[in-house]
């Protein structure tokens, strides 16, 4: 495995960062400034890709920025698992930027060049997450990611915005400064380093007890992923104009915080450190609780954004899950279950939004028959659910598969049920929402309703088709990212 | 001539204690200014002249000069401390300080 | 002779007591700037004395001279005081 | 002959004293006069700087006459940092204020600067010494001109708060002055170094141990060390804007700098750390300064005594971390030090836009500003997030530093207490933020949707590019602040 | 109640007008101060005189009006006269003395004064003459003079009986004569 | 020198200095600082430092009493301690 | 408060007497403060300044940096009560005396100000008619006050004194002025102005001199510098300090005054004592 | 231990402990006065007792004061003997202490008078109620 000094990873984090003063500055002429977000957007994804092929090839680019103290530097490093979660984010920029053209016009919201504005800076941090060589570096896009976020779930400046933003705030600065930074000061203290690296950074200076309250700070400091007793900001967040909650809540944030605990465990701890200690248990007894609470809470959920939010919590614990299994197999199916779940949520999301700019609803009981009139839309809805259900042919299927051999894999086969009952119960969420759209007959149809509904304006509805599809092809063809969790775990 | 600088010293000193017994003893502000204005004056006169002598020990021109210079004192003193002394009183009249007399002490 | 000088400042300490004792419980103000006026005037020579004492005369004469202008001064302005306002009593300040 | 070390404090101290002639002959000629006195200060200090790095500790002779007996600058790496700091944030304020002036003081501006200039004099040239004595002088002159800066704004309440400055501001310039009095007893000298020579042999005098705290005690009353603090915030919060956005960054800062020279050069680490045993007890001051300062923030409903209750906590974060008794503890504080004196500027930068266009920052008179004066808000944010702690900025390598300090010395109080703080921190401000953000102005809300129609009534250009200037100041010093911590600090360090 | 009106403000405006009438008295207040240094500093280096020759350039300069407002040639043989009053004075102020250690000392003190306020009408005029007198009563002990105004009125506060019948006696005669007033 | 006179006036400055801080007038507290002011020049002559006694009979005595004075004089001399 | 002081005063002043304990006794010639740089004071000031007074030769030399700041901040006090107090509004109450009868007029809210000349002048609120004795000795004094304040600013060297008291006794005399006659007069016979310059001028030269050093050559405050330009290099270092002290005694003496006149009328220079 | 013991014990340390006594009276003052001027004397009160400690550091029994004797005779500087003149350092010290202290004496003054003129009071509580007042 060489390491290659290039420039392309900052290059990738910058694009979408130096865009900001050309967003602003054109921010009196609509069309031109969305163009550069294209243009941005565009960029991005081929700097990103354009790395693809040294990094199958088993190489990794490097390069040091600013060396803060001996062993903590702001660097850049791009292995298989960062080069996934950035071609996730980068493509999934540019269809949300589509969209979110398509929406904000469509409900002529307010301050549009901050919330562009705002989107690319949390673009930026993304992917510069997932590019750091160190704790350092990503903790420091984790927080800017934060902060960047907050004006976006504050979107509408009203009082209900204020509160959510509220919560969110408290959630995750205060998980992140009051956790994840002690955690990762006290690691540099013990071993005068933070770079990642996949036999871990202890030798062997930590005992158990100080590991596992380590690691508990950190999984449950990286709050964006959603753990449980930390996950209400989530559906709180959920005020913010679809877009956001579509990158955000599908892409961004929460994977963020999940690629996080990811990198923590495999990079930090290190596997063989966790499964010596036996604290994958520990994490996978948490994750278990987060995705049956999550699913349960979901099914009572009658708001369909709300829904959504709860689906996300309980998925997301899906990856932890299988990160935790410490098997290959899990480990694989954990983190392909990123690009999965990414584009099956953010398909459902679009559709969300889709709905709501076309008819203006909001809640999944008075979605009956809109199937009829929006047919793309709820087509993709429910390519979305099952992939994120975790039925072929979705991506969704082959994540879950590998996880459940995963569990198998590292004997744990109790925590199979696990799965499978939260499966369950993703279907039962979802399905009737599909079922309701298509088959069930709208009753106030014929009363008040002076707009005659039919599908959203097409900026809308081709980025819910393209991630269908693409969630779609990903079963199919789930090849790149699995070499490239491969290339990055060494499995 | 050390003891005529005796005398004097000793002689404004018990000015200087005249002085400060009437402050004590006196009844009344304006007839406490009677020894405190003028009996250390007094004192001050007599013992800067003794010093002034006594510094003439060394008949140089330059215990002359500093001789005129302690008399200096003198004058200045005799300038001001009446003019201090009037000063004050004339303070305690216009802020209307009634003064002692024998009658308001009888009654 | 240095001796007798000394005891004659000694003396003049104590009987610095004295006005002392008036600046210090008055009853007026003007008691206390009369008790003042004579520490200054007692104060003049004692630093005379001292500069004897310690056969250094040229360098105490200085100071007692600018003693004598500026006792002198402080004295007026507090004199002046009253020349201005009225009201020896002016709130509770008998003690 | 080198003589840059002088003119950094000549410099500014000769153009008060030209200033001062101006305000009577040309009252404006006096502002020129003195940006210029500061640029040639802060081009003497940054030459200084990059001769302290290439070639070692400057010692200048004043009068020519050696160290013990005249009084001598010496200039190490450290001072030499702070020295390019206070003359820059010093230049960079005035450059800034020249409007904030001509609004709150429009009447005797030369004499304001006059009196700027002497203050930055005394800050300077308390860095710039050697000597224990030159040092209470210096300090006593950037007091005095402090209190007179305090009394100036009519409005409020700040001759009140000038006096009571004045009071404890004496005690602590005397408390220090005592203790150099007792140092003097035992060792006859007041040069820094010398006395550290003598010093070395007396641990065990209990003069010397009186001596040390007093001088300590001192120095804290005048940083604003937690319970000596209740001047600072009526200070600082009374005090024209002009003013307040020098005195905020620089005086405490200055002070802590005292506090650090004096622990380092004059006593040693070797007498407080090993001799002495108090670091315990300071560093739990320090954790009590840092959380007491954040809630006595939370309290308050005025922006400017919020930022100044942080200064109060942000105190504690260097005296805990010089109190730590290791190399990173120290690193940190001296760290902590630069960086919170450009936070702190560039808050109080942002701080004087909203007041020369708002004239009031209490809290609810701030609806609304994210629309009206979005570029000094974003000064303002970023400089926020420093002082929470958020990564690029610089604030959050300082903070890196004193937590991982802590934790070597087990001081695991004190890093719970920068967590809480930094918490706190990030809840003022986004308290603040979100009256900014949500609300908005009560003289625009008649006209229908408010903030869709709010018109931006941004402060001075000149204003806005200092603050925005030193906002992004803030990020650079703190991608460098490895390299600032290779160059200066640890060398420094190592030095001694 | 009329006041003198003089300031020696409006003096110094008055008098720049005529030349030697500034020029005397400015003469006269420089050979004095330079006296006065000489006396005070002792030393006779070129650069200590040179600066008190400054010195004394500066403040007759400056104040020259202060001491002689209105400049006479009289003054010279007043001089004469005042030193000649001097011992004369402090023989009775020696005099004086005594009575009042007297009274200090006298067990019974509060008999034997009598505080009164005296009051008398003179003829002197000018500032200085009258000052003379003032100072001269408050001096001789027993008596303390409380004011004095242009007019030549004196109020004066007295110890004991005695020495407020003496007033003004003797020494108002002398004091006139000195600076050549009817009494 | 003569540690009698030292001590005696050293005494004197004590008395005035809780004299001044007690007195229930600030013109009186003005006063009784010149005296104190007074006492301080002495001790200062008479521990030898000349330079120190001419600085304090100036200041003290002289302007900081007139500064004080003047101060109550356009404040007031009310004081409730 | 009381109780808190008491406690403060209990603890601190334990504190200080603790640290007396190892002290050496009052007056022990072999202490370290008067052994180790008191001797070299003592022993090579009067060879290598040539000024007899070592208290000055510490002051303006050794030392002289201190002195310099010394100065600094009693301009700075001056400067700050200038700008604390002055107030340049005008007074809408006037009050005028007539003076050949003594009529006082009371002038409410005036717009145009009543001409002051022979007949009328400007006085204060609470008039008295300056009193003749103080008036007449003060007048004499004055001058001799001045010549010896000056005096003593030329002596430093000799004698104890120096520019801060000469500086502190002239200022002195300007307030004596003021006291004895009204505060106009000195007003007017000394412009703020001048006080001003006077104020800023006297520190000026100060760090003039010492900074005349630097260009020829040496270091900042070093009088042997200026040797060109004095005519007795042997005395070249107490001639700096004379010049320094002239140059506090130049401030010194005008912000005293600044700040009484400022204190005594409120800062508005019409009124006062 | 008899009287002759005693005093030299005393004269060896009394004018340490009254400086601390003194000086604590003036922080007292500071502290616990009500009125404002009365704690700027206290304030005084504190300055001018450090002075006298320095003062006291400098004293030295046996020598006379720091002015060289008999310049004028030749250059007889071969005869100085440090033991023969008090320690000078302290008194430049203090001599910058006092002009400092009565430059921040007269800055407090203004002060006073300033507040004076707002509030009519110089009583701290009296004060704090107008504050609380408004």
């Amino acid at each position: 495995m060489n390491t290659i000094l290039s420039i392309k990873p900052l290059l990738a984090v910058l694009v979408s960062l130096l865009v900001i003063p050309v967003l602003v500055s054109s921010s009196d002429r609509p069309n031109v400034r969305e163009s550069w977000i294209f243009i941005a957007g565009t960029i991005t994804l081929l700097i990103v890709l354009s790395m693809l092929p040294v990094i199958l090839d088993g190489n990794q680019l490097a390069l040091t920025l600013f060396e803060i103290a001996p062993g903590a530097s702001i660097a850049f490093r791009v292995d298989g698992l960062g080069m996934l979660f950035a071609i996730v984010a980068a493509s999934l920029y540019i269809v949300t930027s589509i969209y979110s053209i398509g929406y904000m016009r469509g409900l002529k919201e307010h301050g549009q060049t901050r919330f562009v504005s705002f989107f690319a800076l949390a673009i930026s941090a993304t992917i510069g997450a997932a590019f750091s060589a160190n704790l350092l570096t990503l903790y420091m896009f984790y927080e800017i990611l934060s902060l960047a976020t907050y004006p976006l779930v504050t979107h509408h400046q009203d009082t209900k915005s204020m509160i959510s933003g509220r919560r969110y705030l408290i959630f995750i600065l205060g998980t992140s400064i009051g956790l994840v930074l002690p955690a990762m000061i006290y690691c540099y203290h013990v071993t005068g380093t933070l770079e990642f690296s996949t036999a871990g950074i202890f030798s062997d200076q930590l005992s158990k007890p100080a590991a596992t309250v380590l690691l508990l700070m950190f999984v449950f400091g990286f709050a964006k992923a959603g753990i449980m007793p930390f996950h209400s900001w989530l559906p709180a967040a959920m005020v913010a104009p679809t877009p956001v909650s579509a990158l955000l809540h599908a892409v961004a944030v929460v994977k963020v915080g999940v690629f996080s605990i990811i990198r923590v465990m495999t990079g930090i701890f290190g596997v063989e450190l966790l499964s010596t200690y036996n604290l994958g248990v520990v994490v996978m007894c948490i994750a278990s609780f987060t995705i049956l609470v999550g699913s349960c809470i979901a099914l009572s959920q009658d708001e369909l954004k709300r829904r959504l939010a709860y689906s996300t919590i309980s998925q997301l614990s899906y990856i932890i899950f299988g990160v935790a299994l410490l098997s290959p197999q899990g480990l694989l199916g954990g983190i392909i279950h990123i690009v999965m779940h990414a584009f099956g949520k953010i398909t459902l999301f679009f559709c969300a939004g889709a709905i709501f700019v076309a008819t203006g609803k909001k809640y999944v009981s008075q979605m009956s028959g809109l199937g009829k009139k929006m047919p793309f839309t709820f087509t993709a809805f429910f390519i979305g659910a099952l992939c994120v259900i975790g039925l072929p042919p979705s991506g969704g299927f082959y994540s879950k598969w590998n996880l459940i051999l995963g569990t198998l894999e590292a004997e744990q086969s109790i925590f199979m049920l696990v799965l499978l009952v939260s499966s369950f119960l993703n279907a039962f969420y979802f399905l009737p929402i599909v079922y309701k759209g298509f088959f069930e007959k709208s009753n106030e149809e014929d009363e008040n309703m002076p707009v005659k509904i039919r599908e959203a304006n097409l900026c809308l509805v081709i980025p819910l088709i393209i991630s269908a599809i693409i969630s779609i092809v990903l079963f199919f063809y789930p090849t790149v990212f699995v070499n490239l969790i491969k290339v990055g775990l060494a499995i | 001539m050390d003891i005529f600088v005796i005398c004097l010293l000793t002689i404004g000193l018990f000015f200087f204690f005249g002085g400060a017994v009437g402050i004590i003893r006196m009844p009344g502000f304006y007839t406490r200014l009677h020894p405190a204005g003028i009996l250390d004056t007094m004192g001050i006169l007599v013992m800067v002249v003794a010093l002034a002598i006594y510094n003439l020990h060394q008949l140089t021109f330059e215990s002359v000069l500093l001789t005129i210079k302690i008399l200096l004192i003198v004058f200045f003193v005799f300038l001001s401390s009446p003019t201090a002394t009037h000063s004050i009183v004339d303070a305690g009249m216009r802020a209307g300080l009634r003064y002692w007399t024998k009658k308001k002490e009888k009654e | 002779m240095t001796d007798f000088f000394l005891w004659i400042a000694l003396g003049l300490c104590i009987l610095m007591f004295c006005p002392l004792y008036r600046v210090m419980f008055g009853p007026t103000v003007l008691d206390r700037l009369v008790g003042v006026n004579a520490i200054g005037s007692k104060t003049v020579v004692l630093l005379l004395l001292i500069g004897f004492i310690y056969k250094r005369i040229d360098m105490f004469v200085d100071i007692a001279l600018a003693y004598a202008f500026l006792n002198f001064i402080a004295v007026l302005a507090a004199s002046r005081y009253f020349h201005k306002r009225k009201g020896l009593y002016e709130e509770s300040f008998l003690d | 002959m080198n003589n840059y070390p002088a003119l950094i404090v000549i410099a500014p101290l000769l153009a008060a004293l030209f200033a001062g002639l101006a305000v009577w002959i040309e009252d404006r000629l006096s502002y020129y006069i003195a940006i210029l006195g500061l640029a040639v200060s802060s081009f003497s200090a940054l030459k200084v700087l990059i001769q302290v790095i290439e070639s070692g500790t400057i010692q200048y002779k004043m009068a020519g006459w050696d160290a013990p007996v005249g009084i001598e600058y010496r200039i190490d790496l450290l001072n030499a940092m702070v020295l390019l700091l206070i003359s820059g944030i010093a230049l960079f304020n005035l450059i800034a204020s020249y409007k904030n002036v001509e609004q709150e003081i429009s009447d005797r501006k030369g004499s304001f600067y006059t009196i700027y200039l002497l203050f930055v004099t005394g800050l300077l040239g308390v860095t710039a010494t050697g000597d224990l004595f030159n040092l209470y002088v210096l300090i006593e002159i950037t007091s005095l001109t402090s209190y007179a800066m305090v009394a100036l704004s009519d409005k409020d309440r700040g001759p009140l708060a000038s006096l009571n400055y004045i009071f404890i501001g004496v005690i602590g310039a005397s408390f220090y002055l005592l203790g150099v009095g007792y140092l003097y007893m035992k060792t006859g000298s007041l040069n820094m170094m010398d006395v550290a020579d003598i010093i070395a042999s007396q641990h065990d005098s209990s003069t010397v141990l009186v001596g040390f705290i007093l001088c300590m005690i001192g120095v804290w009353i005048k940083m604003a060390l937690f319970p000596m603090h209740v001047w600072l915030p009526n200070a600082y919060s009374y005090s024209p804007v002009a003013f307040s956005r020098v005195v905020a960054p620089l005086m405490t800062k200055v002070m802590v700098y005292v506090m650090i020279r004096l622990m380092i050069t004059v006593f040693g680490f070797e007498y407080i750390f090993n001799t002495l045993h108090l670091s315990e007890a300071v560093v739990w001051l320090a954790t009590i300064a840092v959380l007491a300062g954040g809630v006595l923030a939370l309290a308050q409903d005025n922006l400017k005594k919020i930022l100044a209750y942080i200064i109060v906590c942000e105190i504690g974060y260097m005296v805990g971390g010089a109190w730590l008794g290791n190399q990173s503890g120290m690193t940190g504080a001296i760290l902590h030090l630069l960086n919170d004196a450009l936070m702190t500027f560039a808050l109080f930068l942002g701080l004087g836009n909203m007041v020369y266009m708002l004239g009031k920052v209490k809290l609810n008179n701030l609806q609304g500003l994210f629309s009206r004066m979005p570029w000094t808000m974003t000064g303002f944010v970023v400089a926020a997030f420093s002082i929470v702690g958020v990564p690029p900025t610089c604030g959050f390598f300082s903070k890196w530093y004193l937590i991982s300090g802590a934790f070597e010395a087990g001081a695991y109080h004190f890093a719970a207490a920068l967590i809480i703080s930094s918490l706190i921190c990030a809840i003022l401000f986004f308290k603040v933020f979100e009256i900014c953000f949500f609300q908005s102005s009560p003289d625009l809300q008649g006209q229908g949707h408010g903030h869709k129609f709010q018109v931006m009534a941004e402060a001075p250009v000149s204003m806005l590019i200092v603050s925005n200037l030193v906002s992004f100041s803030l990020i650079v010093v703190g991608v460098f602040s490895g390299t600032i911590v290779k160059t200066i600090i640890l060398p420094f360090l190592q030095g001694i | 109640m009329t006041v003198s009106t003089r300031s020696p403000g409006q003096n110094s405006c008055k008098q720049t007008s005529g030349y030697l009438k500034s020029f005397f008295p400015f003469l006269i207040t420089f050979f004095i101060m330079f006296l006065s240094w000489i006396v005070l500093s002792g030393k006779f280096e070129p650069l200590l005189l040179w600066l008190g020759g400054i010195s004394s350039f500066f403040v007759s300069y400056y104040f020259y009006d202060l001491i002689f407002p209105d400049f006479k040639l009289k003054y010279f043989t007043v001089f004469f006269r005042f030193v000649r009053y001097i011992p004369w004075i402090l023989f009775e102020i020696l005099k004086a003395n005594f009575h009042l250690l007297y009274i200090a000392f006298h067990p019974r003190l509060k008999e034997i004064i009598d505080p009164q306020i005296v009051i008398f009408k003179t003829n002197l005029k000018s500032d200085i003459a009258i000052t003379t007198l003032a100072n001269s009563i408050t001096l001789t002990p027993g008596t303390i003079t409380v004011s004095a105004n242009s007019d030549g009125v004196f109020k004066v506060h007295a110890l004991d009986r005695q020495t407020a019948e003496a007033l003004p006696g003797v020494m108002l005669e002398k004091v006139a004569k000195i600076f050549g007033e009817k009494i | 020198m003569p540690w009698q006179i030292d001590m005696i006036v050293l005494f004197f400055v004590i008395l005035c200095a809780v004299a001044a801080i007690t007195v229930k007038d600030l013109l009186s507290t003005a006063i009784l600082f010149g005296a104190y002011s007074f006492m301080m020049c002495l001790l200062w002559a008479v521990m030898g430092a000349v330079d120190v006694a001419f600085t304090e009979a100036s200041v003290g005595a002289g302007v900081s009493t007139v500064f004080f004075v003047a101060a109550v004089f356009r404040t007031s001399r009310r004081t409730k301690d | 408060m009381k109780f808190f002081g008491f406690v403060v005063v209990c603890l601190v002043g334990g504190l200080l007497l603790y640290g007396t304990a190892d002290f050496p006794d009052w007056g022990d010639p072999d202490s370290p403060a008067s052994t180790h740089l008191s001797d070299i004071y003592i022993e090579h000031a009067f060879e290598q300044t040539q000024v007899p007074n070592i208290v000055t030769a510490i002051l303006a030399d050794y030392r002289g940096f201190d002195t310099m700041f010394e100065t600094a901040v009693i301009f700075c006090a001056g400067l700050a009560c200038f700008l604390l107090l002055r107030d340049f509004k005008e007074r809408k109450e006037r009050f005028y005396r007539h003076v050949p009868t003594g009529v006082i007029l009371h002038v409410k809210n005036s717009k145009k100000a009543l001409r002051v000349g022979r007949d009328f002048e400007h006085i204060d609120k609470d008039w008295i008619p300056s009193d003749l004795i103080i008036k007449t000795v003060c007048r004499i004094l004055i001058p001799f006050i001045q010549i010896y304040a000056l005096y003593v600013v030329a002596h430093g060297d000799f004698s104890p004194g120096g520019g801060f008291q000469g500086g502190v006794i002239f200022g002195s005399s300007l307030i004596l002025l003021a006291i004895s006659y009204d505060l106009k007069i000195l007003v007017r016979r000394i412009k703020e102005k001048v006080l001003g310059i006077c104020a800023a001028a006297g520190v000026l030269v100060y760090v003039g001199i010492a900074a005349i050093c630097m260009p020829m050559g040496k270091s900042f405050l070093d009088y042997s510098a200026l040797e060109m330009f004095v005519f007795d290099p042997h005395h070249v270092r107490a001639l700096g300090m004379l010049g320094v002290e002239i140059g506090v005694g130049i401030a010194v003496a005008a912000v005293m005054a600044i700040i009484y006149i400022n204190i005594v009328s409120e800062g508005r220079h019409d009124e006062g004592l | 231990m008899g009287m002759t013991d005693i005093i030299p014990l005393i004269v060896a340390k009394y004018n340490y402990w009254l400086f601390v006594v003194l000086m604590m009276i003036g922080l007292y003052a500071m502290i616990a006065k009500n009125n404002l001027i009365k704690k700027l004397v206290g304030m005084n009160i504190f300055q001018t007792a450090i002075i006298l400690f320095y003062v006291s550091i400098g004293y030295k029994s046996g020598a006379t004061l720091p002015i060289i004797q008999n310049v004028h005779e030749g250059h007889g500087h071969a005869a100085i003997h440090a033991a023969d003149y008090i320690n000078p350092l302290p008194h430049v010290l203090m001599l910058t202490a006092i002009v400092v202290s009565v430059a921040t004496f007269g800055v407090a003054m203004a002060l006073a008078v300033k507040i004076y003129q707002r509030y009519h009071t110089l009583e701290e509580d009296e004060l704090r109620m107008r504050l609380s007042e408004k």
